[in-house]
């Protein structure tokens, strides 16, 4: 995101109800760039602030995909062409066998690429995070909400953007230095 | 080439070291020599001993894993080196030493690096020769293979001169000359004697006495006359514990003159033994007779003989008769005296008082049925009566000339020698003996209890007492002189055959001890000057064959194996007229308990206790190791409320000691069977310990049988190592099919009865392995029919195959590594079973279920169809051993082989891989030998013939039991067993398609006794 | 999410006890670990378990030394303890995923308390199951022969072999069940973070958070990922111990070829799974306090999934039997005569008295909410599980095929260390993971509050 | 309030993803190790007694392979001279050589020289010598240009991969036979053509297919079967 001294205006909310609310009315009063923090996964918040194409999914299938098709073709390689021994009267390729290490190379695969990719697509690991600054976050890991609209946001200017907070019932309302 | 391979155990991978250790001999000796002979081990046994050893022991090996403890005592040595290597294995799997490599200086003419040789020579035990041709690899003798082309032996061996070659490399044998324990040399031996000699001249020789075992040795003989001529006073005696003293007096009281029987098995319809075990190893000329019964046993080419046995024990030739009449020893007499009876008069009537008139009365009419095809044969322990009676019925169904034959005697010297050593022990209370050469025994130890031989030695006053032995033994330890014997397989000699035909007896290799042979020393007491045993031998041998070809004839006679025309020329003699029948004897006798003293299968009379091969060999029907419990029939154990592995007190004559017992089926009622040769003081770091001494029950005049035992439970219990978990094929829910047997008129119904419905070809989603696109599938078949059960084969693969011994307590926990098994088992009334043998090596199956579980390919099939084991690659999961049906697989759970001891390294087969601790093994049919031969054939541009190619197991087989060969040809010996109707494989609903497969068996019961 | 307090139906105990707040529930859990000084109680505890496990090092470096030839294991009976542990604890292992799993899945969110030491309880038994295939096999310096690797020699593993199945299966349910775990834990690790008032735990936890901050994007991607976790380690946890059952169905031997082995074998790992849970679960709410969260409820479902499953066991063992009698095959019907005359008949009476007699008692309501009964009863079926490893391992081996290579197997003292060692490094790891991490899913607890609900 | 400074961030992932590569890394130099000389000894020249040259006696002397290996053709090992094939040619020349004296020491006394192994397979290892001249493969091929080696090394590493490389396909490696002790033997090229039985080859792989027929070769399977080379 683009750095500037401010990072963005930052308001505490109670509850999940009132966090969800003010995101919504937030995004329709044309804020675009807003998140909101929450100590629990909260239902239809995302969405209130603009979220829609979660990518985890695809990542994951495509890990599955990979990790099935390399297990398979690996037993096949080596059990057809790099070192083909009869192995009590058994074919080459006896693909029943093979079934197994493919189907737990396909769920190792995905796994990893599952928790990674959401790693990586949270951008995580993050120790440093300008919100951190803002000394009553400490909170949102426990029983505070809270929502953020970003100094980046087009719309964002202080004075405004803080009235707009407010008329929200958002409380503590603060600039996040960057 | 002779490559040191001393960091052998260091290398890349640790199931290989020893193998290639083509040890420089000299070396190797240097070694031996420069620890100072005797220290070098006794250090280790006496720190093996050592209260702060077995202390360590305990804290190395907590209780619990207490069968260290006793490894110690039995392979102290060898567990010593166990934890250093296994650490040496575990670190160093990652880079390869630099090796050093020794050339000669200057190598032999016939030599050619890495191929081996064969050296005809002989093996003797009790006089008797057994022809031999020995492997050697870089002048390293190997392996002990039977002189195919001697009438004695046709190939085949006996587990004495299979496991001798381990006896020559046994690192506790003799290695110095003693005087009152101290160190001398052959010189200070060679001055210490000249004068007692010298004194000995005046007196003509009248204080000297010279004991020897049992010599057919024409040259040993012909010395010994020399001596005596010497020293005309001089007495030479004779002794062994397992003599024919019975078979001479019998042969005495049938034609007044000592005679040598033999007999031809192959013209006999009808056998009839009395107690007589023709069968397995230690009776003269068995590897003879055993190819000769086998060859007559074949239903469906010959004639299939008919053997009837009465026996007072249980034995392998018991095992194979089609008619058997357990019987106490001392009662046979009166089955030979009715057997003669009914012969002249036949049987009265057709009701019979007892069980052995109805047997003997229908043996009579089979023999009356077959004069001429018949033959009666006595065993070495029943009394001298019997022997003449048996040869009165020999001659009057006209059997002489035909089934039997009459020699001169192969024993040189033929006197009795139970009075031989009477006389002796006499002589030396009554203090004539002024000298005593004990060559090559051990009285102290096996003389009869009733003379006290040791006592003798010890107390009376015999100025001069010297042995001359392999080991320093129970009576070593009493003479002030020992001298290290040299070894057979060191030494020149020669001696007889069953047949008389003399071998010559040529080294493989010079005395690794310096050891002296009987002909150095009884030429030095004959007062010549030193001469190597080769001038002796040989010039022994120019005086019978003097003339400008003596070496012609003496290079053909070192080739062939034997002189020739030396055989005895049959003898013609006259029955005399029997003493009047004995009383039977009384019925007080008849209810006495009575004790049977034979041989050990095993160790023979003691002799071989410290042969870590024979020790570990299964008993061929109880398959007993490392020890001789007391048999006992099933009926008279549940009389006495006897079970195996109680310890029992016997009693004879007032003399008692315990021992524990096992009840045998099949064994006698009222009869109890001791082996001989156990519980040796000194026998070695194996022997030592092993088992129970019964010598001192043993007394002259009962030498084999005695009445009058008395037994009492003790409470205490011995734990015996048998490797055989159950001695049936009988479950509680219904039979298995293992091995096959049908009656001979069953099996002319039915010839396919054999055949278990095998499971189709196309039985699997897998398109089977086109094997016959191979120019070879290897295949073996073995005959159940010819197989006696005599143990050959496992002692020939053992030494094949550098197969280790792992001590009594790893056998109990079912450890041992034998890679081919012979089952024993019995079947039916449990006083009178029948008992079958079946070797089981690996059966090569095709769809092998050993290998599909073997995660890394450790085990896999060879394009030839053998199941390979690449011991390299094996990481040690034991789960092909799981999925074995046959259990034919073996694992080294611990570091079973010796990888220290020189001896031993140079003992190994350098052609097949030393396997180490935590790898599978098992057989793979002697991959070595298809290999070599292969690669031969290759070189020649053609194919391996059949029957040039042999297994181990096959080559020292006397039955000719097992067939090996290319399946693929429909030729090949094995192939046409594989189409006999018999053939059937093991476990076949299993479709694991083995490729070693068996002829089930075939008993030929005759009608008037039924089956 | 379905349960909220108070809106359970009637006679039925809460997932939660009422009056908890975002806050307090916070506080109740995150305080275990934060407060100081640790308790005597938990070093004594500790100093046990790591004797114990000091003693497993000490014979399994012997065995290193001497060879497998130590233990009981001889032919026939090539394996014993060591496979029969292994199996043991890795059924063990399968209640954490499965209740972190499928119960998810299932949307039972009385999971929610249990789900995390479950977890880690998955995870050492998977480490303590993962010892005895290495240190089994003959020559354990050569183990990593079985990983497919580009080698000098140019040679390979066998695809075919079990073996081989369970180091794919093994070590993929241990890297999920890590994951599983750890994803679990990073909000809670944050909470911990801001908790902490020490200044070292504050850096130590905040780097294992990663940086959580529960921004609402996240939290949807972490639900994603969570749910899709649960999606794969559902067959996985399924998959392993019916690889587990290969090692013996795939075998010829009697009374280890048969197709009723991986669903029960998985039933019985569900089985013993929910037996540790359990024991690890009644002493853990007593002691720190958490009856609140751990309630009734949990002790009455954990009992029935019990109940059901050593029903399944049971079924297996019936079929099994009749099996052996029906098929007319003269081994099978040999192995089973064995079981019930053989000489390890009276480990089999055992076995059934622990697997399927005694659990019946848990048919009865009061005594599956009992804590002292339910404990005895999962104590009962842990020894019953171990004695069916041992019935199927040694009593099939110890007499198959060929009477005459039938023998007998006798466990050694370093069997038993080994064993017992094993127990103890658990044990050590459980006692770790208490003091140190939340044993109970904080940010999952706050979910089932009432005031999490969003109200329109 | 912020506990970590910003960089940690940068730090943080670098470490995550960074770990992926390192082990990566770690595990192929673990790998190569096992193929370096420094476990092989591909190479590297032996210290010897005597510093004995190939290149002297091959090609300066132009010395049969065979003088001195003698039962290359006949047996599994090639053998290695005894001290008095040396001195059949050094009791007449380089006598009074001071490189020489072990070897007339060792004949003298009679003791062996001890040489460092320098082609050293491990002991489960069955190599035979004769059967690979018998079908067709040259000296050098495996202990490559002997005859330029001053000191001996081996060529090659010897290791199994190394040997299941020919034996996976023999047809590469073959020459005719009388060419097998030829140490400056090249396979036929379009330049240099080879003439065998009134064939012309101009390329090895032909060349190697007749010969694979010619000598009767088994099949790949049978040659890569364990038991070739295992027993």
């Amino acid at each position: 995101m683009k750095r500037t001294p401010v990072y963005g205006m930052m308001a505490e909310f109670d509850s999940p109800t009132t966090l969800v609310a003010a995101a919504h009315r937030t995004h329709e009063a044309g804020y675009q760039k807003v998140d909101a923090y929450s100590p629990f996964p909260i239902e239809g918040l995302a969405e209130a602030v603009g979220f829609h194409k979660n990518r985890v999914p695809l990542v994951t299938l495509i890990g599955g995909l990979v990790g099935g098709l390399s297990g398979y073709l690996l037993q096949y390689w080596i059990s057809t062409s790099s070192y083909p021994v009869n192995v009590g009267g058994k074919p080459y390729h006896s693909w029943p066998a093979f079934i197994i290490v493919t189907f737990e190379m396909t769920i190792l695969f995905a796994g990893i690429s599952a928790v990674f990719g959401m790693l990586a697509l949270n951008g995580l690991p993050m120790p440093y995070h300008p919100v951190f600054n803002v000394p009553r976050f400490a909170f949102a890991t426990k029983d505070r909400f809270f929502l953020i609209v970003f100094a980046s946001d087009p719309k964002y200017s202080p004075a405004e953007t803080r009235r707009f907070l407010e008329s929200l019932g958002g409380r503590a309302i603060s600039e996040v230095p960057d | 080439m002779k490559t040191e391979d001393e960091n052998g155990k260091r290398r890349r991978e640790e199931v290989c070291p020893g193998k290639k250790s083509t040890l420089d001999l000299d070396a190797a000796r240097a070694r031996i020599a420069d620890t100072k002979g005797p220290e070098f081990w006794r250090s280790l046994e006496e720190l093996a001993g050592s209260p702060e050893w077995q202390e360590m022991m305990h804290r190395e090996f907590p209780k619990g894993a207490s069968e260290w403890l006793d490894s110690v005592s039995r392979r102290g040595f060898l567990k010593l080196m166990g934890a250093s290597l296994a650490m040496a294995g575990m670190t160093a799997c990652t880079k390869q030493p630099l090796e050093p490599i020794v050339p000669y200086v200057r190598q032999p003419e016939e030599l050619v690096p890495g191929r081996p040789m064969f050296y005809a020579t002989a093996f003797t035990l009790g006089g008797y020769a057994s022809p031999l041709l020995v492997e050697s690899h870089m002048y390293r003798p190997t392996k002990i293979e039977g002189n195919d082309k001697h009438p004695a032996s046709l190939g085949g061996t006996d587990i004495f001169a299979q496991a001798s070659i381990l006896e020559m490399y046994d690192p506790d044998r003799s290695q110095t000359i003693n005087n009152l324990g101290e160190v001398r040399t052959w010189g200070n031996f060679l001055e210490a004697i000249r004068g007692p000699l010298s004194a000995q001249q005046a007196v003509q020789g009248a204080g000297i006495r010279i004991l020897t075992p049992t010599v057919s040795s024409p040259t040993l003989a012909d010395q010994m006359r020399e001596l005596l001529k010497i020293y005309p006073q001089a007495k030479w005696h004779v002794y062994e514990p397992v003599n024919r003293d019975n078979v001479l007096e019998g042969a005495k009281l049938a034609f007044g003159q000592p005679v040598e029987t033999h007999y031809k098995l192959e013209n006999a319809d009808v056998i009839v033994s009395l107690d007589a075990d023709f069968l397995s190893a230690g009776f003269p000329g068995n590897v003879r007779y055993i190819r000769e019964f086998a060859k007559r046993r074949d239903p469906d080419s010959v004639k299939m003989s008919r053997l009837y046995v009465v026996e007072s024990a249980t034995s392998s030739t018991g095992a194979k008769a089609d008619h058997r009449l357990p019987m106490r020893a001392g009662e046979i007499e009166q089955v030979a005296e009715l057997l003669s009876k009914f012969l002249e008069q036949g049987h009265p009537s057709d009701v019979f008082s007892s069980q052995r008139e109805k047997f003997a009365a229908a043996v009579a009419n089979d023999l009356r049925a077959h004069r001429g095809s018949s033959v009666v044969i006595v065993g070495d322990h029943q009394p001298p009566i019997v022997h003449a009676l048996a040869h009165s019925i020999n001659q009057a169904l006209g059997n002489v000339g035909k089934t039997v034959f009459y020699t001169d005697p192969v024993d040189a010297n033929p006197i009795n020698q139970t009075a031989s050593i009477k006389d002796l022990v006499a002589d030396m209370r009554a203090g004539k003996v002024d000298m005593l050469v004990i060559i090559d025994g051990n009285p102290a130890y096996d003389a009869p209890a009733d003379l006290n031989f040791a006592d003798a030695l010890k107390s009376t006053n015999v100025p001069v007492r010297i042995h001359l032995g392999l080991y320093q033994d129970e009576t070593a330890e009493l003479c002030q002189w020992h001298i290290n014997k040299a070894h057979y397989l060191e030494a020149w000699g020669d001696a007889r055959a069953y047949d008389g035909t003399v071998s010559i007896v040529q080294p493989l290799i010079a005395p690794l001890y310096n050891g002296k042979s009987a002909h150095e020393l009884v030429a030095i007491l004959a007062g010549q000057a030193d001469p190597s045993s080769h001038e002796v031998v040989q010039s022994y041998w120019k005086k019978q064959h003097p003339g400008a070809d003596f070496e012609m004839f003496w290079r053909k006679s070192l080739n062939d194996g034997w002189v020739e025309s030396t055989a005895f020329a049959p003898k013609q003699v006259s029955i005399r007229p029997l003493p009047s029948i004995s009383a039977p004897t009384s019925p007080g006798a008849q209810n006495a308990i009575e004790i049977n003293f034979r041989r050990d299968p095993s160790i023979h009379d003691g002799r071989f206790s410290n042969n870590g091969w024979l020790q570990e060999l299964p008993k061929p029907m109880s398959k007993m190791t490392w020890d001789n419990p007391v048999l006992v029939g099933p009926a008279m154990a549940e009389r006495l409320g006897l079970k195996s592995e109680d310890m029992i007190e016997i009693e004879l004559y007032g003399k008692k000691l315990t021992a524990p017992v096992w009840v045998q089926a099949g064994h006698p009622d009222n009869s109890i069977t001791v082996f001989l040769g156990y519980g040796r003081r000194r026998a070695g770091r194996v022997g030592t310990g092993a088992g129970f001494d019964f010598y001192p029950l043993r007394q002259s005049a009962t030498a084999w049988v005695a009445t009058g035992v008395n037994i009492a439970k003790t409470g205490e219990t011995y734990k015996l190592a048998t490797t055989q978990g159950y001695q049936t094929m009988d479950t509680p829910v219904g039979q298995r099919p293992l091995v096959r047997t049908a009656s001979l008129d069953e099996y002319h119904k039915e010839p396919e009865f054999a055949k278990e419905e095998e499971p189709p070809k196309d039985l699997t989603l897998y398109k089977p392995y086109p094997y016959e696109k191979e120019p070879y599938a290897w295949g073996m078949a073995i005959d159940l029919n010819a197989c006696v059960g005599c143990n050959n084969c496992i002692v020939a693969c053992q030494s094949e195959n550098n197969i280790a011994v792992v001590g009594k307590e790893q056998v109990v926990l079912g450890r041992h590594m034998h890679w081919l098994r012979v089952d024993a088992y019995y079947q039916g009334d449990r006083d009178n079973p029948k008992a079958y043998f079946q070797p089981v090596p690996c059966m090569q199956c095709e769809n092998a279920p050993c290998e599909v579980v073997c995660p890394v390919g450790a085990t896999v099939h060879s394009s030839e169809g053998l199941n390979d084991m690449v011991y390299n690659r094996c990481v040690g999961t034991r789960y092909c051993s799981n999925n074995c049906p046959y259990k034919v697989r073996r694992f080294n759970f611990l570091l079973f082989q010796d990888w220290e001891t020189p001896q031993l390294k140079m003992m190994r087969n350098p052609d097949v891989t030393v396997r180490s601790r935590g790898v599978m093994e098992k057989c793979t049919y002697c991959v070595q030998r298809i290999s070599e031969h292969r690669i031969d054939s290759e070189r020649e541009d053609r194919k391996i013939q059949d029957g040039e190619l042999q297994t181990a197991c096959q080559q020292s087989c006397p039955a000719n039991a097992i067939v090996f060969g290319n399946i693929n040809d429909p030729n090949s010996g094995v192939s046409k067993l594989k189409s006999n109707p018999r053939n059937y494989s093991l476990l076949a609903d299993l479709n694991t398609r083995p490729r070693t497969t068996y002829l089930a068996e075939i008993r030929n019961p005759s009608e008037e006794l039924g089956s | 999410m379905d349960e909220r307090i108070g809106q359970t139906e009637a006679g039925r105990a809460p997932v939660m006890e009422p009056g908890y707040t975002f806050g307090t529930v916070t506080d109740k859990i995150s305080s275990i670990v934060l407060t100081r000084p640790t308790s005597n109680g938990w070093f004594l505890g500790f100093g046990v378990a790591f004797l114990l496990t000091m003693m497993m090092l000490y014979a399994i470096a012997y065995l290193f030394v001497k060879g497998v030839g130590i233990w009981g294991v001889t032919i026939p009976i090539g394996w014993g303890f060591a496979i029969i542990n292994f199996v043991w604890w890795i059924g063990i292992g399968h209640a954490g995923t499965l209740i972190s799993a499928i119960l998810l899945l299932l949307r039972q969110s009385w999971r929610n308390s249990i789900n995390r030491f479950a977890e880690a309880m998955t995870l050492f038994a998977v480490s303590a199951a993962g010892i005895f295939p290495l240190i089994h096999v003959g020559r354990p310096w050569l183990a990593y022969w079985l990983f497919p690797y580009p080698n000098s020699m140019g040679v390979w593993p066998q695809f075919r072999s079990p073996l081989i199945w369970d180091v794919f299966a093994v070590s993929t349910y241990a890297t999920i069940s890590l994951l599983f775990w750890f994803v679990g834990l990073v909000p809670d690790l944050a909470t911990l973070r801001d908790r902490s008032t020490n200044r070292a735990a504050k850096i130590v936890y905040g780097i294992l958070a990663l940086g959580w901050r529960g921004s609402a994007r996240h939290w949807d991607r972490y639900e994603t990922a969570y749910l899709l976790l649960a999606g794969l380690a559902t067959p996985l946890v399924l998959s392993v111990h019916t690889v587990v059952s290969f090692d013996f169905a795939v075998g010829i031997v009697p009374g280890w070829h048969t197709t009723i082995f991986p669903p029960y074998f998985v039933a019985g790992a569900i089985y013993s799974g929910f037996a540790m849970v359990l024991m690890l679960a009644i002493p853990i709410r007593k002691l720190y306090g958490l009856e609140d969260f751990i309630t009734e409820l949990h002790l009455q479902n954990a009992a029935k999934v019990m109940l059901a499953t050593g029903l399944i066991v049971a079924y297996g063992y019936v079929i099994e039997a009749f099996m052996g009698w029906y098929s007319g095959n003269r081994y099978d019907a040999f192995t089973l005569w064995n079981r019930l005359h053989g000489p390890y008949r009276w480990e089999y009476y055992a076995l059934l008295l622990c697997n399927i007699v005694i659990p019946q008692v848990l048919w009865i309501r009061k005594l599956r909410s009992r804590p002292i009964a339910l404990f005895s009863v999962s104590l009962v079926v842990l020894v019953g599980m171990w004695l069916e490893r041992f019935i199927i391992v040694v009593v099939s081996l110890h007499r198959d095929f060929l009477t005459s290579s039938w023998g007998m197997y006798y466990p050694t003292r370093w069997d038993w260390m080994t064993y017992i060692g094993t127990i103890g490094m658990f044990l050590a790891a459980m006692f770790l993971f208490v003091r140190l991490l939340p044993m109970i899913s904080i940010f999952e607890m706050r979910t089932l509050l009432p005031e999490a609900e969003v109200k329109e | 309030m912020q506990i970590f400074h910003r960089s940690t961030n940068t730090i943080s992932r670098a470490t995550i993803y960074g770990a992926v590569f390192l082990i990566a890394a770690l595990l192929w130099a673990v790998l190569e190790l096992q193929r370096s000389p420094y476990i092989t000894y591909a190479k590297v020249a032996r210290p010897q007694p005597v510093p004995f040259s190939h290149q002297h006696h091959v090609a300066g002397l132009g010395i049969d392979c065979r003088y001195c290996h003698t039962s290359v053709e006949t047996s599994s090992f090639a053998g290695i001279p005894p001290t008095k094939t040396c001195m059949n040619c050094h009791s007449q020349i380089w006598t009074g050589a001071p490189l020489l004296e072990p070897v007339r020491e060792s004949f003298r006394s009679g003791k062996s020289l001890v040489w460092t192994r320098v082609n050293d397979l491990p002991d489960f290892v069955y190599f035979n010598h004769s059967i690979h001249i018998n079908k067709g493969v040259g000296c050098n091929t495996c202990h490559g240009p002997v005859d330029r080696m001053p000191l001996m090394y081996n060529e090659n590493s010897l290791q199994m991969e190394w040997c299941l490389d020919c034996h996976r396909d023999p047809a590469k490696n073959l020459r005719p036979r009388e060419q097998v002790f030829n140490m400056r033997y090249e396979p036929p090229s379009s330049l240099k053509p080879l003439t065998l039985d009134g064939k012309e080859y101009t390329d090895q792989m032909s060349l190697g297919t007749d010969l694979v027929k010619k000598y009767k070769l088994r099949t790949v399977t049978d040659i890569t079967s364990c038991s070739t080379c295992h027993r």
